[in-house]
């Protein structure tokens, strides 16, 4: 029984995982078709466990309520639900389903809509945090000016990119343009195109010792 | 001295401040309307280019993986998109791979119609509904259409449809417009489109992600969008005005309270104002 | 009028979630309450049309192999069961297997190789593609953990540091104009849905 | 049999399978101790533990709202973030602090989670502190994600917020809300481009790949130290293409064709 536990998922893993790779390396159609197989599985296998969130979700909320009864944990309790029904059912029941004018009207006024807010909260918490951080010079304890070079570096490719994507610095600062892309097109690239490559062997490192059944977070958790 | 609470309350107060005049500079050019020019860049000129230059009748692909709370950002660039490649002539397949595409999709098309240029759904464009992709999902699709998608968003089989009689894989696009909104997303499309099949790819995105999409311009991808901006710039190339430029006027006014923070923390420890 | 109160409940909503940039408050905690419970709720059932058209109706149409990835998604919910849940380590390592093989074909060209050529292809175009090899060459020894960054590799290392924090920085300014886009959307929404309407303008 | 223009795929693949095989033998020597340079923020996980028992509030764990990816280029990234909930789940249970894990919207992820959180509680000894109540399911979308996250901080209060992951523009909200809150930060992602967000707003940030060697490092687990010297392999190589490459192209040699292998 114990081999079903373990052994035998950690041997699918890596069965699965070899036939994708001997895809992409040989000519050998088995392998494609194999291949194929698996990836058309995935959608699959993804979109039926969406019920497992709403589970955890109504579970985590009731428990919060039962352990402390007051007004902001029963709003988490009631009006995920009540919202819950009014969306699903309006889907659901209202013919033309999402295309309905019903849905619609929903889908745009409030989850479209406040979908877009929490994006543009963003841009005040971001700005808080860049004031805090883009601080080129700065004084130590003992009152001496320390300059931070790290600190400028990010301050320039952060302030010469925005300048360059807002319309007005566009048009009143001869070149920013030029100026901004060439921050993108090359020391952005040189940094990023580093750290691409690092955390792709990073990544291939742990794909390899997944497929190899010894990554410990899928082989010993049960 | 201050506790750290107290220190925090300050901090913040100072934040909340910046954060209303933002507020304020974005609001007036909305009433108020500044009308500046725009400044054309390559990579949203090669994405142009890369629409334009191919032959008539050329089948798209669009992996359409919309976010609905993300259209600001983007829907200058659908629209002018849309326009672009239904001026061509181009066919069109949409495959949707987000739970919101199928519907902001079809709200685009409302707005563009593509009927007034002379198109009919299932001979000239089709469009297949959300399945939840991913990158594996992308090398299925380029593999095998069908293995996906066995059916178009009414529910109407793959093989009664005239567009997609001979197209089953890869072989069938000649150019695949790549939407996407999380930035690292794009190496699927350089992994499982131009890596294995060298399939012509330009891209769709937000700001953020223009430079994570550079590395990969303009070798491995044609061209790009990235954010409002650019959006703005096609309907520009391309002539098909749209919502980017309230957009562009706005961002103007919204951003200079910040800019001036920014440089107001920089300037405070020469004037003896920084504290510990 | 529907549409003054579609705006005027949109921008309710708007103001409820900007509050928190204020403090916690009540309205606040509704308008998440409400977005969560309306987020999932069009996530399952758009999920719920996914496996229906891509699982159920071939499954019907004849292709019993869907069955599989049926049954496979179905074994997720023995985690909520503690004597069965290790089922649940077929179907997550289906996905994991080949998430790591489809992620590993990839990767090893389109990530490695092929950023090495191009940055060696860069370097013979002229001075900027000489700095993006200095860049690539120096940020990418920051990532070596098996020495002490000291000596010269401390040099690369500081030098290859400059270079990735003006990327981040790129990275941050594209960001923090989305964001403003979005704000301005907002904005705009607020003033085209609700005000405008509203005054009749 | 092999397709071309996959050669140089597979040499590096093979460089690295060899560089594997040949550290997994090494690990069988007890006495077998690679020196790995030290990344401080990993002491400040255990210095943030401390803190949210002193001020009573609880540890926060995230690995982002789309950070339960199995079947994407960035499953490594789930795995490595479930190392380091494996590392924070002992560590609380050790210093008796109660774990909030913050679920992405990826449901076919929620049993490894967990299961790992499970796990780890179990190996510390102390099974009846896992709370399923701890586990945070939001919905999807940054949307929810940030507002439930936020909500919690507001709710329950944060002593450390380590956020490990997949991040995507749903960190801003969550790591600002958790420093406005007077929480520490410490986190990482192997996603470039949401690093500048952890360098910005975290007390200790684990700079892109790092998160790997320092996931290596909390496992103490050999096999999983050995994935970083075996990532120097691969080190070497590139930079050998790199050096080699730049010198033939120099010579005159056609490197991309070589290189298109």
């Amino acid at each position: 029984m114990a081999m079903f536990r373990r052994e035998i998922p950690t041997a699918v893993l890596s069965f699965v995982g070899v036939v994708i790779l001997l895809a992409f390396f040989t000519t050998l159609d088995i392998f494609e078709t194999i291949k194929g197989v698996f990836t058309s599985w995935i959608p699959v296998i993804s979109a039926t466990s969406v019920g497992l969130g709403l589970i955890y979700m109504v579970y985590a909320q009731y428990m919060n309520y039962q352990r402390n009864k007051n007004l902001n944990n029963l709003i988490y309790l009631v009006v995920p639900l009540v919202f819950f029904v009014i969306f699903f059912g309006t889907a659901l029941v209202v013919p033309g389903n999402i295309s309905s004018d019903a849905y619609q009207w929903l889908y745009f006024h409030i989850y479209q809509n406040v979908g877009g807010v929490i994006y543009a909260v963003m841009f005040f918490t971001l700005a808080s945090s860049a004031i805090r951080t883009m601080r080129v010079v700065t004084k130590d304890p003992s009152g001496a000016l320390q300059f931070r070079l790290e600190a400028a570096a990010l301050m320039f490719g952060g302030i010469i990119y925005t300048l360059r994507q807002i319309p007005l610095f566009q048009v009143y600062l001869p070149g920013i343009v030029g100026f901004g892309e060439w921050i993108m097109l090359v020391p952005n690239v040189g940094g990023g195109r580093a750290a691409v490559m690092a955390a792709a062997l990073g990544a291939i490192v742990v794909g390899i010792r997944t497929l190899w059944g010894k990554e410990k977070t899928t082989t010993e958790v049960d | 001295m201050a506790t750290v609470k107290e220190r925090l309350a300050k901090t913040t107060r100072f934040y909340q401040i910046i954060w209303a005049l933002c507020l304020i500079g974005m609001f007036i050019p909305l009433v108020r309307p500044l009308g500046l020019p725009v400044v054309l860049s390559e990579p949203v000129k090669d994405y142009y280019n890369s629409i334009v230059d191919l032959p008539e009748g050329s089948v798209i692909a669009v992996s359409f993986g919309a976010s609905a709370a993300l259209l600001d950002e983007q829907e200058a660039q659908f629209l002018a998109t849309w326009k672009t490649i239904f001026q061509q002539g181009h066919k069109v397949i949409f495959y949707c791979t987000t739970e919101d595409s199928p519907i902001v999709i079809r709200n685009e098309l409302i707005v563009v119609v593509p009927e007034s240029y002379g198109y009919t759904y299932g001979t000239d464009y089709v469009i297949l509904p959300y399945s939840p992709l991913g990158e594996a999902g992308q090398a299925a699709f380029a593999q095998s259409i069908r293995s996906i998608y066995s059916t178009d968003i009414n529910g109407d089989s793959l093989d009664e449809i005239p567009l997609m009689e001979d197209i089953d894989n890869e072989e069938g696009i000649d150019l695949l417009v790549y939407q996407y909104t999380s930035c690292t997303d794009i190496e699927w499309a350089v992994r499982q489109w131009v890596v294995p099949f060298n399939t012509p790819v330009i891209a769709t995105t937000l700001g953020c992600c223009g430079p994570m999409a550079a590395p990969y311009y303009p070798t491995q991808i044609q061209g790009f969008l990235s954010g409002s901006g650019a959006g703005t710039e096609l309907e520009v190339v391309s002539g098909n005005p749209g919502p980017g430029a309230a957009m562009g006027d706005a961002k103007n006014l919204g951003i200079l309270p910040f800019l001036a923070a920014v440089l107001w923390m920089n300037i405070k420890p020469f004037i003896g104002k920084e504290e510990k | 009028m529907t549409s003054v109160i579609g705006g005027l409940i949109g921008t309710l909503f708007i103001i409820s979630v900007m509050s928190m940039l204020w403090k916690d408050n009540i309205f606040f905690r509704f308008g998440q309450a409400a977005i969560m419970g309306a987020s999932i709720a069009h996530y399952t059932f758009m999920n719920f049309q996914s496996v229906h058209n891509n699982a159920i109706k071939p499954i019907l149409a004849g292709n019993v192999l869907f069955i599989i990835p049926l049954i496979l998604g179905l074994l997720t919910y023995s985690r909520l069961r503690s004597d069965v849940s290790w089922l649940a380590k077929y179907p997550t390592n289906v996905l994991i297997g080949v998430g790591t093989g489809v992620m590993i074909a990839g990767t090893l060209r389109g990530q490695i190789i092929d950023q090495i050529k191009q940055t060696i292809l860069d370097a013979f175009t002229g001075l900027n593609g000489i700095l993006i090899l200095i860049g690539v060459v120096t940020a990418f020894s920051f990532f070596i953990f098996t020495k002490e960054h000291t000596g010269a590799l401390g040099t690369s290392v500081k030098i290859g540091r400059v270079f990735l924090m003006i990327s981040l920085g790129a990275n941050f300014s594209g960001e923090l104009v989305w964001y403003l886009t979005q704000m301005i959307g907002r904005m705009m929404y607020i003033l085209n849905e609700f005000i405008w309407p509203l005054l009749g303008a | 049999m092999i397709k071309t223009g996959t050669y140089l795929d597979l040499l590096l693949m093979i460089v690295i399978v060899a560089a594997t095989y040949y550290f997994y033998e090494k690990t069988k020597d007890p006495t077998w101790k690679p020196f790995i340079r030290h990344i401080p923020a990993l002491d400040a996980i255990r210095e943030g533990v401390g803190k949210s028992v002193e001020e009573d509030k609880p540890v926060h764990f995230a690995m982002g709202q789309s950070g339960g990816q199995l079947y994407s280029n960035l499953v490594s990234m789930t795995l490595t973030a479930l190392a380091f909930l494996r590392h924070i789940t002992i560590l609380c249970a050790e210093h008796g602090a109660r774990l909030i894990v913050h679920l992405p919207s990826q449901t076919e992820s929620i049993p490894l989670i967990e299961g790992t959180a499970r796990e780890g509680f179990g190996f510390a000894g102390k099974p009846e502190m896992y709370r399923r109540d701890d586990m945070r399911y939001y919905g999807r979308g940054a949307l929810t994600w940030t507002q439930g996250v936020t909500a919690s901080y507001a709710e329950e209060g944060v002593g450390l917020n380590l956020s490990i992951g997949i991040f995507y523009s749903d960190c801003p909200i969550s790591l600002e809300m958790a420093h406005i809150m007077g929480g520490m930060n410490v986190g990482g992602t192997g996603r470039w481009i949401m690093v500048y967000a952890f360098a910005m707003m975290c007390d200790y940030v684990f700079l892109g790949e790092e998160i790997y060697a320092a996931a290596a490092q909390v496992s103490e687990d050999p096999i999983m130290i050995s994935g970083i010297l075996i990532e120097e392999v691969g080190k070497f190589f590139v930079y050998i293409l790199l050096i080699v490459g730049t010198l033939l192209a120099a010579v005159g040699l056609d490197v991309a064709a070589l290189l298109s292998l």
